[in-house]
């Protein structure tokens, strides 16, 4: 259309430019101590470390809604999903858990998962009378038998021990493997979605996966025997040093003192510094490999398919399958992102998946960004969860600016203390802002 | 010295409507301290406040940074459990800063290494739970339905209920999950009205899903005699259920004493609800933090963090609500007290309170204390 | 719309989010300017040295001139991109002209935006989509006489009169019909208004030779009643046979212009747009 | 055997609450299915519009409350119902006005606006908390019940009882109004007509003289009255609470799509499918057995555990788009 | 080439194809005409597997097609054309035509990461070709040009390009002509015309310009109602009574009106 031609031109210095004013934010929020910013370099390596998780999000987001155009509103469950993974690989053994059931959920699950393949393999072969019954049998057997098996196993681990663990345990393994292994739970996750929900005739994605996020959140919420629940597993392993460890390290201690930095700050910089390079490498290698995709025929074809799916059907290329492909990485993209949080939280407590908070937020991440570009969407991931966490203090002040004519009462009263909420105010306005001035985001696709 | 005073809740988030009530309890007693002139020769208190949003560890856990670097010596906070633990590993003990939460329950906190920089003026939920047991069976219940917010507060106090009233011969019909600020309840109160009982344990918090499977209970006629714990006591349950409750049983973490009577007044002179959950608890922590720094005469926490069970505890004499001013005094001098507080607080091993508990059960329409345990 | 558009979609078909059906093309919510006065001597309907595009785009038009008569029937014609739907399009107000006038019935209607052009007494009936398909057939009409406050019953069994098959298919929904039935009921939607000049885009493209022979037998019974017709065709030489005036346009501009029947006597002509 | 008391327990547990509840969705759903239908996008912003509609709803009840004002037996809110609508369409036109608008005109694709209305959807969740707070509210009074369960029970004799609150008789009462009301604007009126038309073909529409500004300030106003009184009623019924206005959201989308978008019967079907599924599925059937005298054997007789119990309404949303792609009516009245 | 047996396809509860018997010759190039929603486009849809048939079979080369989805008929070598042009809009004319080809390394991830080299050189191959194409289609100058800013009649010429990337066998054309200039129409009939003699395509071609169908195809094969009505060549196809009743109509009758 005629009046896109302006807007097609976008200078190559723009990305730069905007990486380097990002850059510039987190320094002074490093260095410079006023209304604005706190100084401390501790705050910001971690608002840093939580920027590039967050930018590995709106990467995955970014993979499906960027380059095919599948709107995913589930992006929580496959976070949680992916988070699940270093409950499960890195935290110790419950002693007894197996024994106690463990084997028995096992096979329960295979027997569950067995039941329904069977089934769609009998919905797909029977034909007539049979087909009805003969898959409502598969089913209600199935069922049985998998609560036959499951139930019990679960009372039994619930039961071991529940003040304190109640759950199956880990298997003791480092914790770096289990962001691979996050990253597989989300993609399996993912595929059962997308085969469903990708192959309905309208495609139904948005709200199939607004609806599986829920699921999988509430099943991390209720399965106890799996992460506890919401009774929370505290204590994940860390592949870093512990702060309280470097304090009590002579060498560390030297070393702070040689830096002039009070020891606390020190051993905090350094373990985050140790963090924010894990999360880079991963950060920087997905881009790599998303650009490298990107940039050749396997993105043309992509573009193809975006641009017009009949066509691109008719020319060979199988648009559900690939659909399913780059929904199916997109959530594994999003399943590391989960381990790295939980990982970097230490912390798996179901109850703080929530849906404003991850799905919408990332999805604010990728829009603000630039869908479509993987360095927008990491700058979008990065400077979004910068202006999130600042907005926390900086709402506040603002009110208390705005109301600083105000005469004290019930109205000032009433406004400072719902000053908290200008958080969401504010974000709603930089994605609506950007959006109106810069649509195609901050760093649009060429 | 200004000295800063974090105040570190949930003030956005699902239990944003609780949080208020909890900073104004906290502030009441910097304001306090810091008006009475006495603490650290002369020192202010600021209550600067960060958001905890309660569900998001991660957002907790960068405000908390923040109010590291802003300068805070220690925090009241944080509000929720879950965010609470985060943000005590990765800030407070990293950073070695002082936090006292009033309301984090979970039994989990008890066995953190928190380098004695945790504490709490709330029971750890393994107490509250076997106390509520014992109060039904005294009053000749033999079967209860549980319905419990889904979290690990909710989920962690039905947990140790149901375990200690099966113990003690009860029937458990049903325990079943609630989240709160869901559109609708009449499934889980048709679930729970399914599987019957005696009466019905609401382990909830009374702003939330916890009012709400009430209210629905109380409709459709599935129960009419409850067991509310700690989140559902307030002035809110009386004020919406009053006497369609009748008779049901209230149990929450206090003390006898008239602590909480002198907080209600403080409270009411101030203006915000006292009743509110957690905001006596809110006071005394706030309270605690001060009294401790004060003990050791400086506002670093390294120092006061090993004052505060000192403080809590007997030997002593004992300090109220708005005897601040005093208590202070005496620290300068030298003296030992012993923090009473609005929740009557005694601390003990690992830094928690030690759970007294006050049974109150509902009688024209209003909360009447029945006795303390 | 397409995809470099920074305000397009990303391709994105999802049904639970978004409902592509019937979207428009054109801003509705434009204002009208004021009516000034026309020339003597002027058609019924003149489109005079129009020049224009869309939106910030570059010219489309340039220098075009169209006009018709009462009682006329005008075809253009000219190869694909040419621009004849966007000169009806600037003669209807779709599009904003940057030079030239739009005069009707002695009123320069140039800043008129199309509702009011609809009011001013113009019938249009676009190349595509001209139909609202979940609407029964009686609706369409209905929706044709929309700014019409008198009775309407008249003017629609004149319709039925028309198009007999219509009455028939009165409770059916227009999207249900075929091609050619189509095209009946976006003809008779536009005469629902009680026009008193009608525009047609291309309405025979892909009707099959007897509804195309129908729907011109149509066209030349109501230009006879003295309604003047404006069409624009691609069947051009079966369009030349029943003109009275005659286009082509090349690029945006008049290249020949006459009665039909000169047309298509010049065989360059022929040659190079009517596919010899 | 005693199949009175089982029926009472049916009609008191599961069929007043779902058939309130659904009325609730249904009227959610009918404001979401409208501005997808002619606005053309999913308006995540619903939700939390209610929200802000039910807001100014009870700052005018209030204000009528201390003007002593009464309706007897029905709530006050009713009476200030049309200052939230008033309010509510004041506030959505400027949000018209402000945002979306400008994507009109751009003719940019609707997914723009759905992002758009992400945006919006925080800020009037910030809007609402800063105007009324963050507190649960109730507002209702007048009579609580129309049946309570004592005296049920005392009329009765039966062992059961059986509660029928005011607020949901209201409810059910009010959708069914607004829902007739709509159908009949929509098909008799002219400009019920011209916004079916619009919907239909935007171009044509405005070929014909349609005034599409016109088409979009009523759909909005129309919306935003559907909102108001969605939100009202569902917060006279349980108790106002912003959060709570973002969680309906889900439910109240699922129930539009498995109606079928762009449809208002679906809406309304849809709204009384899910909530009559949710409830119905995650119902222990024992107390109903014991009256019917099957035995039990101690199960609750519970299909699915309420915890997932919202999963109920994605299984049936996904069987329904399997079978019926286009939801159970196909989505094009609108 | 293709054999349809007794097709029926219904939608809801009409039948849009009704019992459609007929053959494509291999090296033929067939019309299908007939009236409006006679069920031509649909019968297309159906052999094309965008649409599952509601009963009979489809065969190719002896091959039973029915039911396959459109990517894996271009592999077989069945192409199509839409009858609204469906070109990638945002991309170049040459992209369109580079991105046809199927099996191409660099459309699997990982040889993206690993086979640089080996996608650098098909990438040439595939350029020099796509070039090769609409060199001969005319519109080699306008390569680079986004395909979305072609007219109507060039976006036709490039969906006729894409079907010579590979090496089709049978190629279905939906009313190329519908809306296009005739003298453009002409000069892809002879673009039809050498493909299917210089490379041996057959073609099924739609289309209501009876001009067109006489100059180009042999045989012609009529449908109404969702069945066949009639069959032959061209001419006899003209002079049929019923399908000149159904379809091909008796001319003007108000030419009496017509100004001289
Ligand atoms: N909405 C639009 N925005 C920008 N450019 C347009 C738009 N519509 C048409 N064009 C351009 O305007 C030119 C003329 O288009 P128009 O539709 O008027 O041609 P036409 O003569 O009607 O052709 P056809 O016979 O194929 O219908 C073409 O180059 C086309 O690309
Ligand atoms: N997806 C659909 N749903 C319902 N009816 C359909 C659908 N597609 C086609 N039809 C109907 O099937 C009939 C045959 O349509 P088809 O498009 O095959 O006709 P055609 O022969 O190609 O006509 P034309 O020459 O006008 O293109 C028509 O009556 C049409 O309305
Ligand atoms: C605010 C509270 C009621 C919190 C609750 N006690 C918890 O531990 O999470
Ligand atoms: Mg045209
Ligand atoms: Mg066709």
């Amino acid at each position: 259309m005629a009046t896109t031609r302006q807007a097609e031109r976008s200078s190559p210095w723009r990305a730069p430019i905007l990486f380097g004013v990002l850059a510039l934010l987190f320094v002074l929020e490093g260095t410079t101590r006023n209304a604005l910013f706190s100084g401390s370099w501790n705050t910001s390596l971690a608002i840093l470390n939580m920027g590039i998780i967050s930018a590995v999000m709106a990467l995955g987001l970014n993979m499906q809604w960027g380059y095919a155009g599948l709107f995913n509103s589930g992006v929580v469950g496959f976070l949680a999903i992916g988070g699940l993974a270093p409950v499960l690989i890195s935290v110790a053994p419950v002693e007894g858990s197996w024994s106690a059931g463990g084997m028995r959920v096992a096979v329960a699950l295979i027997v569950g998962l067995g039941t329904l393949f069977l089934a769609s393999y009998t919905w797909r072969k029977l034909r007539g009378t049979w087909r009805v019954p003969a898959l409502l049998a598969v089913l209600i057997i199935g069922f049985a038998l998998y609560r036959w098996l499951f139930d019990p196993a679960v009372m039994a681990i619930e039961a071991n021990q529940a003040a304190q663990y109640g759950n199956l345990g880990g298997l003791g393994l480092p914790v770096l493997l289990s962001w691979p292994v996050g990253a597989l739970f989300a993609a399996a996750a993912a595929w059962g979605v997308g085969k469903v929900a990708l192959g309905l005739r309208s495609d139904y994605l948005a709200i199939a996966t607004l609806g599986i996020g829920e699921i999988i959140v509430a099943v991390l919420k209720n399965e106890e025997w799996l992460a506890r629940g919401v009774k929370n597993v505290t204590s994940i392993p860390r592949p870093v040093p512990y702060e309280i460890q470097l304090q009590q390290d002579p060498e560390f201690v030297a070393r702070a003192a040689s830096w002039g930095i009070p020891l606390a700050e020190a051993s905090g910089i350094w373990v985050k510094l140790a963090y924010a390079g894990l999360f880079s490498v991963v950060l920087i290698a997905l881009i790599l490999l998303a650009e490298l995709s990107l940039k050749s025929p396997w993105g043309r074809m992509m573009r193809a398919i975006r641009d017009n799916e009949v066509a691109a059907d008719a020319m060979g290329k199988d648009v559900t399958g690939r659909h399913l492909q780059v929904f199916v990485i997109g959530c594994a993209v999003m399943g590391l992102a989960g381990a790295m949080m939980i990982t970097h939280d230490g912390l798996m407590a179901p109850t703080q998946y929530n849906p404003l908070r991850y799905t919408f937020l990332v999805w604010v991440m990728v829009v603000v960004g630039g869908s479509g570009n993987n360095w927008g969407a990491a700058l979008g991931g990065i400077l979004i969860w910068f202006l999130w966490t600042k907005a926390e203090s900086w709402g506040p002040q603002l009110i208390a600016l705005l109301t600083s004519p105000l005469p004290a009462g019930a109205l000032k009263q009433h406004l400072m203390e719902s000053a908290a909420h200008m958080r969401f105010i504010a974000m709603g306005a930089v994605l609506l802002l950007v959006l109106r001035f810069s649509p195609r985001g901050l760093v649009p696709e060429k | 010295e200004e000295v800063k005073l974090g105040l570190h809740l949930g003030f956005t988030g699902p239990l944003e409507s609780m949080a208020p009530n909890i900073a104004a309890g906290a502030e009441a007693a910097a304001k306090e301290i810091s008006e009475s002139g006495k603490f650290l020769d002369g020192s202010t208190v600021v209550t600067p406040r960060s958001d905890t949003t309660c569900i998001d560890a991660a957002a907790s856990v960068s405000a908390a940074e923040r109010q590291v670097a802003d300068g805070v010596r220690a925090m009241v906070g944080g509000q929720c459990s879950g965010e609470t633990i985060a943000t005590l590993e990765k800030v407070a003990i990293p950073n070695g800063v002082l936090m006292i939460s009033p309301s984090a329950t979970s039994p989990a906190l008890s066995t953190i290494d928190d380098q004695n920089l945790f504490y709490r003026t709330s029971p750890s939920d393994a107490r509250q739970g076997e106390v509520m047991a014992e109060l039904a069976k005294a009053q000749g219940i033999e079967s209860v339905a549980i319905t419990y917010t889904n979290n690990d507060y909710g989920k962690g106090l039905a947990d140790s209920f149901q375990a200690a009233f099966e113990k003690q011969g009860g029937t458990v019909t049903t325990s079943s999950a609630h989240d709160d600020g869901k559109a609708d309840y009449s499934a889980e109160v048709a679930a729970l009205a399914s599987a019957g009982g005696d009466a019905l344990a609401v382990v909830g918090y009374v702003d939330q899903g916890g009012s709400g499977v009430t209210r629905a209970s109380l409709d459709t006629g599935a129960f009419d005699k409850f067991i509310f714990p700690d989140g559902m006591i307030g002035q809110e349950l009386v004020d919406r259920f009053g006497s369609e409750i009748e008779g049901s049983i209230g149990i929450n973490p206090a003390a006898e004493g008239d602590g909480r009577d002198r907080f209600e007044e403080l409270a009411k002179e101030a203006g915000f609800d006292a009743s509110g959950p957690y905001s006596a608890e809110a006071y005394d922590a706030a309270a605690l933090i001060l009294l401790s720094m004060q003990a050791a005469g400086s506002s670093d926490p390294a120092a006061a963090k090993e004052k505060v069970m000192e403080v809590a505890n007997a030997p002593g004499e004992q300090i109220l609500p708005g005897e601040l001013a005093k208590g202070l005094e005496l620290l300068a001098a030298g003296e030992d007290i012993d923090y009473v507080g609005a929740s009557s607080v005694e601390l003990v091993e690992p830094g928690e309170s030690a759970g007294s508990y006050r049974e109150t059960t509902i009688k024209d329409g209003k909360l009447e204390v029945v006795a303390y345990h | 719309m397409s995809d470099s558009d920074p305000f397009s979609g990303r391709g994105n078909r999802d049904r639970s989010i978004v409902n592509p059906h019937g979207r428009g093309q054109v801003d509705g919510e434009r204002r009208s300017g004021p009516v000034g006065p026309g020339r003597p001597d002027d058609p019924f309907l003149i489109g005079e040295n129009m020049t224009g595009g869309y939106g910030k785009g570059p010219d489309i038009l340039h220098d075009c001139t169209i006009a018709v008569e009462k009682g006329q029937i005008a075809v253009i014609v000219g190869p694909n991109g040419a621009g004849k739907s966007t000169a009806m399009k600037a003669l209807f107000g779709m599009l904003e002209l940057r030079q030239g006038s739009v005069r009707l019935n002695g009123k320069d209607i140039t800043q008129l935006n199309p509702q009011d052009r609809v009011k001013a007494g113009m019938g249009f009936v676009p190349q595509v989509n001209n139909i609202f398909p979940s609407m029964t057939v009686e609706e369409n009409l209905e929706m044709g006489a929309f700014i019409r406050e008198d009775d309407i019953r008249e003017t629609m069994a004149q319709v039925f009169d028309l198009f007999p098959i219509l009455k028939d298919k009165r409770r059916q929904a227009a999207g249900e019909l075929s091609g050619g039935q189509r095209q009946q009921v976006a003809v008779g939607r536009s005469l629902m208004t009680r026009p008193s000049l009608l525009m047609l885009d291309e309405p025979t493209a892909g009707v099959s030779p007897i509804v195309m022979d129908e729907l011109f037998d149509r066209i030349i019974e109501i230009a006879r009643t003295g309604l003047p017709v404006l069409m624009v065709e691609q069947n051009a030489k079966q369009a030349m046979n029943i003109a009275d005036k005659a286009y082509v346009l090349v690029q945006g501009a008049n290249a020949h212009t006459g009665t039909g029947q000169e047309l298509m006597a010049n065989p360059e002509v022929r040659r190079t747009f009517l596919g010899g | 055997m005693d199949i009175l008391n089982a029926l009472v327990a049916f009609l008191n547990f599961v069929f007043i609450p779902a058939a309130a509840y659904g009325a609730q969705l249904a009227l959610g759903a009918l404001g979401i299915t409208l501005i997808y239908g002619i606005l053309r996008f999913s308006n995540f912003a619903h939700g939390d519009t209610m929200a802000f509609g039910t807001a100014i709803t009870i700052i005018a009840t209030w204000a009528l409350q201390s003007l002593g004002v009464s309706l007897g037996p029905l709530p006050v809110a009713l009476l200030a119902l049309p200052f939230g609508i008033i309010g509510c369409a004041i506030m959505v036109l400027a949000t018209d006005r402000v945002v979306y608008r400008f994507y009109r005109r751009k003719k940019s694709d609707p997914i723009i606006l759905v992002m758009a209305s992400v945006g919006v959807m925080f800020v009037t969740n910030g809007l609402t908390r800063l105007l009324i707070g963050v507190d649960e509210i109730r507002f209702a009074d007048g009579a609580r019940f129309v049946i309570d369960v004592r005296s049920f029970r005392e009329w009765s004799g039966l062992s059961e009882g059986l509660a029928l609150r005011t607020t949901q008789v209201i409810t059910v009462v009010m959708a069914v109004l607004v829902v007739w009301a709509l159908f009949w604007f929509l098909n008799r009126t002219k400009s019920g007509k011209a916004m079916r038309a619009y919907s239909d073909n935007e171009d044509l529409a405005l070929l014909s003289g349609i005034d599409p500004d016109r088409v979009v300030r009523l759909t909005w106003i129309i919306a935003a009255a559907l909102m108001t009184i969605a939100g009202t009623l569902y917060g006279l019924d349980k108790a106002f609470k912003p959060f709570n206005y973002f969680q309906i959201l889900l439910p109240i989308f699922a129930a539009a799509i498995v109606g079928g978008l762009g449809s208002p019967i679906g809406a309304i079907a849809g709204g009384f499918i899910v909530a009559f599924s949710e409830v119905a599925i995650t119902y222990p059937w024992k107390k109903v057995a014991d009256h019917l005298g099957i035995e039990t054997g101690g199960s609750l007789l519970q299909l699915l555990s309420t915890e997932y119990k919202f999963a109920v309404s994605f299984v049936i949303l996904i069987i329904v788009l399997l079978f019926r792609p286009t939801g159970l009516f196909r989505g094009k009245s609108v | 080439m293709i054999r349809v047996e007794n097709l029926h396809k219904k939608f809801g509860g009409f039948s849009a194809v009704d019992g459609a018997s007929l053959r494509i010759e291999t090296g033929s190039i067939t019309g299908l005409i007939g009236p409006n929603g006679a069920g031509k486009s649909t019968l297309f849809n159906v052999i094309a597997g965008v649409h599952k048939p509601t009963s009979g079979r489809v065969w190719m080369d002896g091959e039973d097609i029915t039911g396959l989805a459109p990517h894996q008929l271009f592999h077989k070598g069945l192409l199509r054309t839409f009858q609204l042009a469906h070109e990638f809009s945002s991309m170049t004319v040459r992209e369109n035509l580079m991105m046809v080809p199927a099996g191409q390394t660099g459309e699997t991830l990982i040889s993206t990461w690993f086979a640089r080299h080996r996608i650098r050189a098909e990438e040439r191959a595939l350029r020099e070709r796509a070039d090769e194409v609409l060199n001969f289609l005319t519109i080699g100058h306008l390569a680079e040009e986004r395909a979305g800013n072609l007219s109507g009649g060039q976006k036709k010429l490039l969906e006729l390009g894409r079907t010579m990337m590979v090496d089709a066998k049978i190629v279905f054309l939906d009313e190329v002509g519908a809306g296009v200039n005739r003298t453009l129409l002409m000069t892809i009939a002879d673009a039809i015309v050498r493909l299917n003699k210089e490379r041996g395509y057959t073609f099924c071609v739609i289309e209501h310009d009876m001009d067109f169908i006489g100059k180009l195809c042999d045989p012609v094969i009529v449908m109404a109602e969702g069945k066949v009505l009639a069959q032959g060549s061209a001419d006899s196809i003209m002079q049929n009574e019923a399908v000149i009743e159904a379809y091909l109509g008796r001319g003007l009758k108000n030419k009496d009106m017509v100004s001289a």
